[in-house]
């Protein structure tokens, strides 16, 4: 290459646990011992959750659900790094940050029940609704950014996709719109390596999708998405960063979808079973247990006693999510506008 | 004959206009491998391979832009996109592009490509999963818009539309997926685009639906004297069979499961009051969702036109 | 009171309600540093600052999506897109979004939100720069839509619609920016979103016209009983008005510079056949431009309406 | 940084002439004499077309028009490295690319008049219609490609657009696709530093447009735009690449509008006049010339010569443009559809 060389750039992987459980000292991020059992536990009631809600869609008594499973870590410890006030962009795959941050259980069901009332976010917390069309949502974290900081508010932003949303056109926008004005805002990827059956080779040509931050003049950080301590440090950091005028961060959460796409989908149909078997061995919760067990934090008993309150909590999540009303007919007009137009007055009146 | 459901025709009609002509390629999330969600391209890829049967990236715009391109080129790809609602995004594409070549270059260059796509509500899916906005894409120069109503249409159609100069819509109703098995000829047919069906006779009033409406109203019509009219090209509109059906009945109710403010419904009832005005002895009267966005499940019941709003839209229009 | 242009009265409305209230943010292409390309933002970044006044890269999907969440979070951004043409590549942000936000969120959260655009042909400008596809955003509920038909309507209509608690699409019809002047009160004064106006009497026919045609309208009515109904938002249409001047007059005319299939005319003919055909004794007649793509600059006067296809509509339904 | 690197990067920069128009001779491309001798004309017939056009805007003898002055070495140098069986896709300020292949100089004077018909490519050039709604050419020009491989072609495909256009979702959907299906295609971003009066800065935190390429997993190149034979250089082996299989490459090629963005706007309100004087400084056409000076193969007088030629064929196209015929009303439904519908055949036959 006689041209000569315009830039150099370098894009960084962490990680703190590796996959047997032994953790990397210099990274630990600062955590007590209590808030990484949370952690633990919330993983469990998120593995718990979603065991849970594809039973239910199988019984008829839930729509179509889009397992978690796999990706406990990377929605648990990057949710726990954030606070009540800051503002939180979901896809429609983090059930795990929901738990994390608070998010009523039987809502949480009720919405993939089919019923919109449950996307009516609890006052103290400022998640936006679950987003369907997949990667548009990520142009609203960056106008709530924009207007944090207008408001010189100390409030960040944290939105939340996928590896097939990176694909689309409103993830560039959105990340060099970021870019441009250095907002405070996380953009967390969920690589879980497929998009319905395609996998990430036929996504994108890129090795890794932390380098697409480089694109928008800003840091991208590959994280080991099933390494809770590592998804938490990295998010932790990003963070900071951003309530400091530090600007955006890209945070690739490298994990697996260990499950179907969908309770509608049949993932045989196009990927291998060793794969799969490859990343069951890598289970987040696995990991974070024998990180556990090997300073005696952890005994197979002990996990027992966490599954059951996550049972327990979800069996009462789920009753009273099936105790809740079903909608009136009225209430298709529920929030189309503050006043309804005559026309929407008028059909509303006939049901 | 076989009874195939509608989405064992749709591939059938694929296939075999794969085999006839090596120009059409077919693109989109997940139709490859998977053979698309609801497996309407199953098998295709093995048989074609990966070079006509293209798992794409998940980008919508540059689907419909790349197929522009292709079409361009000489090609005739056909596009999915996975769900109507996500038709949006490539919006500009659809709207600018497609159905602009060919004016644009002043016939220079042509786009003959099928952008197919589930459309319409009743499967309680997640959001953006059940839209209806055809009115959208019939207010496009220079796109047609099609919509089966079975199997048998859905091929002859497709067909059809596989082989139109220009670029079109086609748009499926996945309520009817599965629903229905129809007798379906496994020689080429083709159903002439801008042709409309008389599915039922009738002399009273005149009832103008498409889709999988059309199965709803035939099934509520029992007992009127109603003809029934199944659009299946939505743009351009048969004008000669409404008009003539109206003239003879003096009466038209139009039932689509778009919202009603400049849903279709309102392009058929102004060519009627534009074109047959003084034959019309009674309102014309829409039965259509109400101006909400398609609920989800819970409530999609009650946000598309039943039998009991048809049948009271007929009652209406016949005491005139 | 001063005589205003269309492009004065918008940045004085503009400017009044950014000193009255600090939740008022512009953002879109050049409207920052140049005043945007036809200096309707002229020196509001001078006088509150470029963080009120943004001047945005080139995205206009992210510029509506970004708007989407400045308004949840609590401000009332006025994202500008540069030309109604460039609205398609936000289609899916306004649809699937903006319009939605409340309902999907059950009130939770909603979205304040004014989109200007500059609207309609008649400029000799590039393609895609004189578009006229209102429709389209008619059929999106959870939208209003919002058309002025010069400097006095536009001040009013724009206060209204930022002060509106859900998004407007607020329509500037290009070829008026500068074409008019009104006397425009200094004053604070709203015209409330979803009333029409009556803007002549007239008894024997109705024509009903919005933006740019309501002035080409106005012009040729000249010796025709005809009562000109000014639309000024299109969604949600004002029926009563509609209503009590056709039952009145018996006959209407519409007029939109769109084309005709699936245009707003279709809506309003159809309301009309609807609620009023008891009343009516011509058919409804629709002058609009034809079905193909918004020509270049050579052919524009043949495509818009002009005064003779008006006169020859008026002409014939007042032979019935 | 205590966590590992994932990954390294470099992006080059190529330039053969300095601005004073010495030559590096390791990089020079293989072009004969008479091959840089057709470049110069070019370039300055590129020149003089541009300012007649701005003149006979001011007569309101054109309509709104976007002068390409500065950009001519961009244009000629990447269009002279195409074959006529290429695709090309111009977005609407290539007019020194469109001259370069040899469109009709009537043909492109009555686009800028208004008149479509004008877009009726010439059968033996496979030039796309300008496209004036900002990147939304691109996707089409990865079809192209995509259609040429699936033909086994040996048609290269080349897409222009500016740095406006790589904050566009289309861009990056597109540059996405053509890295997972290793296209023969060559992104053309004229970067010529402004969007209207948006500057680069404002525009991305990128600080090259050439490394956004990282992102796609191809090679970007930043050029210096200016320097027409580094265009050419950098073009052709990207050409070449493309055609032998070796996937997409992007080009920034670093130039500057050194006019108005159109004749509708004025640059003087939102840039400096020392900004515009530095880069009337680098003249492309001025540097080619003292790069032919230097070995003798031009002089003041064939430079003169150059342009009176340029200019004739420009007088001469501007006569033949307006005697064309304007369009009779019913030439709106020409192209419409290749039936006309029942609608719109009423409609024309009341024209
Ligand atoms: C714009 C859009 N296109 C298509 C779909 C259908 N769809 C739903 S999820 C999905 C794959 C998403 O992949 P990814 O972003 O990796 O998220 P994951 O499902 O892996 O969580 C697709 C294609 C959609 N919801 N939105
Ligand atoms: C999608 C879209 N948005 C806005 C415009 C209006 N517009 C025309 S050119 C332009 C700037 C383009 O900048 P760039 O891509 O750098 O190209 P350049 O004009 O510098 O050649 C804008 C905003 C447009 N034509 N298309
Ligand atoms: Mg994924
Ligand atoms: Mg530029």
């Amino acid at each position: 290459m006689p041209e000569e060389v315009l830039a150099t750039f370098q894009v960084k992987r962490v990680s703190v646990l590796n996959e047997n459980g032994s953790a990397d000292l210099a990274l630990m991020p600062e955590l007590s011992a209590d808030q990484i059992w949370r952690m633990y536990q919330l993983m469990v009631l998120s593995r718990c959750f979603d065991e849970r809600a594809v039973s239910l869609q199988r019984e008829g008594r839930l729509g179509t659900y889009p397992p978690i499973r796999g990706q406990e870590a990377a929605q648990v410890g990057s949710a726990s790094a954030l606070k009540a006030e800051d503002w939180v962009f979901p896809s429609f795959r983090e059930m795990g940050a929901h738990l994390t941050l608070g998010y009523p259980i039987p809502q949480l069901l009720q919405y993939w029940a089919g019923d919109e009332r449950a996307q009516k976010t609890p006052p103290q917390l400022n998640i936006f609704p679950f987003c369907v069309a997949v990667g548009s949502q990520i142009p609203h974290a960056v106008g709530a950014a924009l207007a944090a900081r207008y408001r010189r508010d100390s409030a960040a932003v944290a939105v939340y996709f996928g590896d097939g949303a990176t694909s689309k056109g409103d993830f560039h926008e959105a990340m060099n719109m970021a870019g441009v004005y250095q907002l405070p805002i996380v953009f967390i990827c969920q690589n879980n390596q497929w998009a319905i059956s395609v996998p990430l080779k036929g996504q994108t040509a890129s090795a890794s999708l932390a380098q697409k931050a480089l694109a928008y003049g800003f840091e991208g950080v590959q994280v080991d998405g099933n390494d809770v301590l590592a998804v938490y440090r990295a998010t932790n950091q990003a963070l900071e960063k951003a309530r400091s005028g530090g600007g955006p961060t890209f945070l690739e959460c490298l994990t697996y979808r260990m499950a179907d796409h969908t309770t509608a989908d049949d993932a045989g149909r196009y990927r291998s079973d060793e794969e799969v078997a490859l990343w069951n061995g890598r289970d987040p919760i696995l990991r974070l247990e024998r990180f556990l067990a090997a300073s005696g934090a952890w005994t197979p008993e002990q996990g027992r006693g966490v599954k059951e309150e996550a049972t327990a909590l979800i069996d009462r999540g789920v009753r009273e999510m099936e105790a809740v009303p079903p909608p009136a007919p009225a209430e298709l007009f529920d929030g189309a506008l503050e006043t309804l137009t005559p026309r929407q007055a008028g059909q509303r009146k006939g049901r | 004959m076989a009874q195939l459901n509608m989405v064992q025709a749709i591939n059938q009609a694929l296939a075999d206009e794969m085999a006839r002509d090596d120009r059409v390629v077919l693109l989109g999330e997940d139709v490859g491998r998977d053979g698309g969600v609801f497996r309407v391209t199953e098998g295709l890829q093995d048989r074609f391979g990966a070079e006509r049967v293209l798992d794409t990236p998940l980008c919508e715009s540059a689907i419909m832009g790349a197929a522009i391109g292709m079409a361009a080129y000489g090609l005739r790809p056909v596009p999915e996109i996975q769900f109507m609602g996500f038709t949006y995004s490539a919006f500009e594409q659809l709207f600018a592009h497609a159905a602009r070549l060919r004016s644009r270059s002043r016939g220079r260059y042509s786009c003959p490509l099928v952008v197919r796509t589930p459309y319409g509500g009743g499967i309680k899916a997640p959001e953006l999963h059940e839209e209806s906005t055809e009115a959208i894409f019939c207010h496009i120069p220079g796109l047609k818009v099609v919509v089966p109503s079975g199997p048998y249409s859905a091929k002859g159609l497709l067909l059809a539309a596989l082989r139109d100069p220009d670029p079109v819509l086609f748009l499926e109703p996945t309520r009817l997926y599965r629903m229905l098995k129809e007798e379906v000829p496994e020689v080429d047919y083709q159903l002439e685009l801008g042709k409309a069906r008389v599915a039922r006779k009738g002399s009273a009033v005149t009832v103008v639906a498409w889709g999988s409406m059309l199965e709803r109203v035939l099934k509520s019509v029992d007992g009127y004297d109603a003809e029934v009219i199944d659009l299946l090209t939505l743009n351009p509109l048969d004008l000669e069979t409404l008009l003539s059906s109206v003239r003879k009945t003096g009466r038209a109710v139009i039932v689509h499961e778009a919202i009603k403010t400049c849903g279709l419904g309102a392009e058929i009832a102004a060519t009627l009051a534009e074109e047959a005005m003084l034959h019309l002895r009674a309102p014309i009267l829409r039965v259509t969702a109400p101006d909400v966005p398609v609920p989800l499940a819970k409530l999609i019941d009650q946000y598309l036109p039943g039998p009991d709003r048809i049948r009271a839209a007929l009652d209406e229009v016949l005491k005139y």
